[in-house]
């Protein structure tokens, strides 16, 4: 028989809920110690014989040619670009999803507005080529 | 807890201009993807502008203010002149870029979306009763002010205002937030009326923490209406912007940062009119002091202009100082003023730009007016106008400025106002002796576009009026914002 | 916080963490088996019976097995991205509801939560290629970095219309709202973007063209070796187990199902369910080309989870 | 419970160093990292203050900073690139192609 501890505290506001956030850290913690144990642990029984040959980054083979940190692609920092804005979109769109059932048809009519001029970047973006990758 | 909101179809009709702005914002943008020649798509933004306008002045039409959106959105004819503002702001830019884009090769679609958005920001700014709805309407008209001023992506002196433009830009937003959540800290709310209410409830009128918060917030619009200690980055700024948006950023975004100054000082902190008059004084002098005499160590003409637009931010900085509603009037009057002769001044600097040729080193105005006399005629109604000689409007803005500045007492102010806007005299006119006395360096060739000629001819004609008729103006004003 | 609730929660994260531990090394010799066995050959079968103690074999030969650090590596960095990596992985389990009322923390921002940690894995990626400085890491690491990105907006989104469904981000409460019906029946598009969105996210094989041993020589992981390369591994593992017990909460009703056998079992089965879809995808689709993986990403799945959340907007208005 | 100074001082020393990291580092990105610390000091304190006067005001006000620090990031970052392709410096004083 096991003991369900059914242990939900109300989120009004002004009550303080260390417990659940305590059992993140917690975890967090663990999480960390497997890492770091897993490693150290290694550091210990591993063998270390460093040679230069052996430390030279992996070319299949052959001995690595040209400055692997080169300039890249703009294309990556759109992305990023494009990702910042689209998430924070998304950040707004959470409150507006869980409280959607109080909200009613005000609610529903504001956020199609919110998408829609959304919809109207997202056109553009896509329309100036942003999104096919060459 | 059920908390139901039923916000009616009510409240959306007051900020009608603004969602059609926001709306021909998006079209334009949408326009721009399939129509080739930016023509259309100017003519366009210039046709919403109107359509904005008529929603405006429909609205205007009863006369007790509006409030929308529980309060944080207030109708009155303080915002609306501004608004009116505003709208002129906007049209006469368009016309004066339309040419000026091309021969800077720069004549891309999302220039008149950008504006849109930049105009809607400023309307909402002169319309907030709220910090937050402040905060955004600022945050809209900067962000779309920093990628206009860095359109021109190819030349390095754009790139360069872009980035002083922004950081600057960035830095005293966060100074205004910081000074919104103390205020909210102290105060319990973010409505200005509210803010004014609590304040005396919990008599912390003068304390330092007020006062800290209300400096922080003076840090912030002093920023973006350039005044001295803040003022590093409008001259390069200036410099480096195309000439269009120089013009509409030393009316546009001043305009709305005095609106936000005058509205946050008066609905929010009128009690504490001691002490953000003491900050201000100061600030004034020394605004006019180095807008006036840096100005005349200026070769560049852009430069130059952009040593005159904080000049007369110190002026009309002034008319927030006399901290009386009549004041306030002074001020407003001033920067409709303000918005022609500016306009107008950049609109000629505009026409001597032509392929190869910058046209605004000093030197280019030599011998104008043998060559071109109309053009160099209205230059010299627009120096005029700047330096304040009687005919002109320039000189009535300044002296119902100076009028309720002795009124409110402060003589000493008024009287080095006026010396300072001697000392500005000189170098207007030098450009008008420049363009008169000497005789012409090299061939100049004026590159002019119909648009062009009718925003001149509009801006030169009010001047004038203004400065014949100036109860016209000033009843408007006196009307709209005493009421 | 009284001691008895603290010890609790102590017990309750040893036992997940361990139980995941174990999970780790079995579902890796699960997925071998079953790759394996579709292949027609038997996958591990020496070591103990039919390669039962296989998994135990390589972890132990990962302790052994040199850790080679390149010389020119941003040595700082390079230590800390595999743990990044590792605690972003194993974190999130802390909120998914195994059965009624247990999960170590029943945070109301549940789903919140769980983005949010996936968000910080793509940190390990790019810093783990950039700062083992060679030409394969570093591509490898920018572009898995750049596909986990753009995957996972169509991801949030498409849990948007399943926190409207349930009213609530806490993930206890979304499995007891379906106690009615499974959310699979009405948030089916909302279903089918999570799961491709999910297998961008953990870089799985229609997706992996970052990590693919023909092109990029397992991508940002290639100079890392031994026991720091395992943690890429188990990080990896982590979010594929974390990201179906989501998929099984928000749409298969977690723990909820016919009396006769206990939520916890139902839940695993529902879990291992996924995993075998996993499987079962790896054995048999082909790799996507790097441009269609991306043009997919933003031109398809952004559309389609708005256009749900659209559309169970109107559903929930009538 | 955390007293509410606590968490005023904590923002007003994250501004302080925002402040002085702005005014004092050369590196432009460095600046722009500092701009956004002192962003999200606002929002510990704006956060600070509605949770202690029990009013939504202040976290309505956090959810907006974050979407314009969003938005500013986007266009202080392109306006960044902008700069660099045209000539490959992001040092401060190296920015001085228009003097007064």
């Amino acid at each position: 028989m096991h003991v369900v501890f059914v242990y939900k505290t109300t989120t009004m506001p002004g009550t303080y809920i260390p417990s659940d956030y305590l059992s993140v850290a917690v975890i967090i913690i663990f999480a960390a110690l497997i890492g770091l144990g897993a490693i150290a642990a290694g550091l210990l029984v591993r063998p270390r014989r460093p040679y230069a040959r052996k430390l030279m980054p992996y070319e299949s083979g052959n001995p690595p040619v040209g400055e692997p940190r080169y300039r890249f692609s703009v294309k990556f920092y759109i992305v990023a670009m494009l990702f910042v804005v689209f998430d924070v979109e998304a950040v707004f769109l959470y409150p507006w999803a869980v409280a959607y059932d109080k909200l009613g048809i005000f609610g529903f009519v504001e956020m199609m507005l919110f998408i829609f001029i959304l919809l109207i970047g997202y056109i553009y973006v896509w329309k100036k080529g942003a999104f096919n990758w060459e | 807890m059920e908390m139901e909101t039923t916000i009616s179809l009510l409240d959306i009709r007051p900020i009608i201009p603004e969602l059609t702005l926001i709306c021909v914002g998006l079209i334009l943008i949408l326009l721009d993807l399939i129509v080739k020649k930016k023509e259309i798509v100017a003519v366009v933004g210039i046709a919403g502008t109107l359509v904005a306008l008529f929603g405006t002045y429909k609205l205007y039409g009863f006369y007790e203010p509006q409030v929308a959106f529980g309060g944080m959105f207030v109708l009155d004819g303080y915002a609306n002149f501004f608004k009116l503002i505003f709208f002129l702001n906007i049209i006469l830019t368009i016309c004066i870029s339309m040419k000026y884009m091309k021969i800077e090769k720069a004549s891309f679609g999302e220039y008149y979306s950008l504006l849109m958005f930049s105009t809607t920001g400023m309307m909402i700014m002169a319309s907030a009763a709220d910090l937050i709805v402040l905060y955004l309407g600022l945050e809209l008209m900067a962000l779309s002010t920093y990628i206009l001023v860095g359109l021109m992506r190819k030349k390095p002196r754009s790139n360069e205002a872009a980035i002083k433009y922004f950081f600057l830009g960035a830095f005293s937003s966060a100074f205004l937030l910081y000074g919104i959540s103390l205020t909210y800290g102290l105060t319990g709310t973010t409505s200005l009326s509210g803010i004014a209410e609590s304040l005396n409830a919990l008599n912390i009128i003068g304390s330092p923490i007020t006062y800290l918060g209300l400096i922080f917030m003076i840090v912030a619009f002093g920023f973006k209406i350039a005044l001295v200690p803040f003022h590093m980055w409008a001259p390069d700024v200036y410099e480096g912007a195309p000439t269009s948006i120089t013009a509409f950023m030393s009316v546009g975004p001043k305009a709305a940062g005095f609106a936000v100054l005058g509205r946050v000082l008066f609905d929010a902190f009128p009690a504490m009119q001691g002490q953000w008059a003491s900050i201000l004084i100061p600030m004034a002098v020394l605004t006019m002091a180095a807008g006036s005499i840096i100005a005349l160590a200026q070769t560049n003409i852009k430069r130059m202009l952009a040593y005159s637009s904080i000049a007369h931010a110190g002026y009309m900085l002034l008319g927030i100082i006399a901290g009386t509603h009549e004041g306030l009037t002074s001020m407003v009057n001033y920067l409709m003023i303000y918005l022609f002769m500016n306009i107008g001044a950049f609109a000629i600097v505009i026409m001597l730009r032509r392929e190869g040729f910058q046209g605004e080193d000093l030197e280019d105005y030599m011998g104008l007016s043998k060559s071109h006399p109309l053009a160099s005629f209205l230059m010299l109604i627009f120096m005029f106008s700047l330096a304040g000689i009687p005919p002109t409007a320039g000189f009535i803005g300044k002296f119902y400025v100076f009028m309720e500045v002795i009124n409110a007492g402060y003589v000493y102010l008024a009287i080095i106002a006026v010396v300072f806007s001697v000392i500005s005299a000189f170098f207007y006119l030098r450009i008008v002796m420049y363009m008169y006395m000497k005789d012409p360096k090299q061939e100049v060739t004026l590159t002019t576009s119909p648009t062009m000629s009718i925003a001149l001819a509009i801006t030169a004609m009010m001047i004038l009026i203004f400065g014949i008729f100036p109860s016209i103006l000033l009843n408007l004003v006196r009307y709209s914002i005493l009421g | 916080m009284s001691l008895s609730e603290i010890l609790w929660v102590l017990i309750k994260t040893v036992l997940v963490v361990s139980v995941f531990l174990l999970h780790v090394m079995y579902v890796q010799y699960f997925e071998r088996k079953v790759i394996g066995h579709m292949q027609g050959r038997m996958g591990p079968m020496r070591v103990g019976w039919h390669g039962l103690l296989q998994p135990i074999a390589d972890s132990i030969k990962l302790f052994f097995k040199e850790d080679i650090i390149p010389s020119s590596a941003d040595k700082p960095i390079f230590y800390i991205a595999p743990i990044i990596g590792v605690v972003a992985g194993v974190s999130t389990l802390a909120v998914i509801p195994l059965w009624s009322g247990f999960s170590i923390a029943d945070l109301n921002v549940g789903i919140l939560y769980i983005l949010a940690l996936s968000a910080l894995a793509s940190f390990s990626v790019i810093l783990g290629g950039w700062a083992s400085n060679s030409k394969y890491s570093f591509l490898g690491g920018l572009r898995s970095s750049a596909q986990v990105i753009s995957y996972e907006i169509a991801m949030g989104l498409s849990l948007v219309g399943v926190m409207m469904m349930s009213g609530s981000a806490n993930l206890s409460d979304i499995v007891n709202a379906q106690k009615g019906g499974w959310f699979i029946v009405p948030q089916f598009i909302a279903f089918v973007v999570f799961m491709i969105a999910v297998f961008a996210e953990t870089n799985r094989v229609p997706f992996d063209l970052p990590e693919a041993e023909t092109e990029l020589v397992s991508g940002f992981a290639t100079e890392y070796s031994g026991m720091r390369w395992a943690l890429f591994f188990m990080a990896e593992y982590a979010g594929m187990f974390v990201m179906s017990g989501l998929a099984v909460v928000c749409f298969f009703g977690g723990w909820s199902g016919p009396a006769f056998l206990p939520g916890v079992v139902w839940f695993l089965l529902k879990v291992y369910s996924f995993i075998f879809l996993f499987f079962w995808v790896r054995a048999t689709l082909p790799r996507y080309r790097y441009d269609q993986l991306m043009g997919l990403g933003w031109k398809l799945f952004i559309p389609l989870a708005l256009a749900n959340i659209i559309l169970t907007g109107l559903i929930k208005l009538l | 419970m955390v007293p509410l100074s606590w968490y005023i001082v904590l923002s007003a020393v994250m501004f302080c160093i925002g402040v002085f990291g702005f005014l004092a580092r050369r590196n432009l990105l460095i600046i722009f990292i500092s701009i956004e610390l002192m962003l999200n000091s606002v929002n510990i304190s704006l956060v600070a203050f509605s949770h202690y006067l029990q009013s939504m005001t202040g976290q309505i006000l956090v959810f907006f900073v974050i979407a314009v620090a969003a938005a500013e990031a986007a266009i202080g970052l392109a306006i960044i690139i902008a700069y660099y392709k045209n000539n490959p410096t992001i040092k401060v004083d190296e920015i001085n192609l228009l003097k007064g």
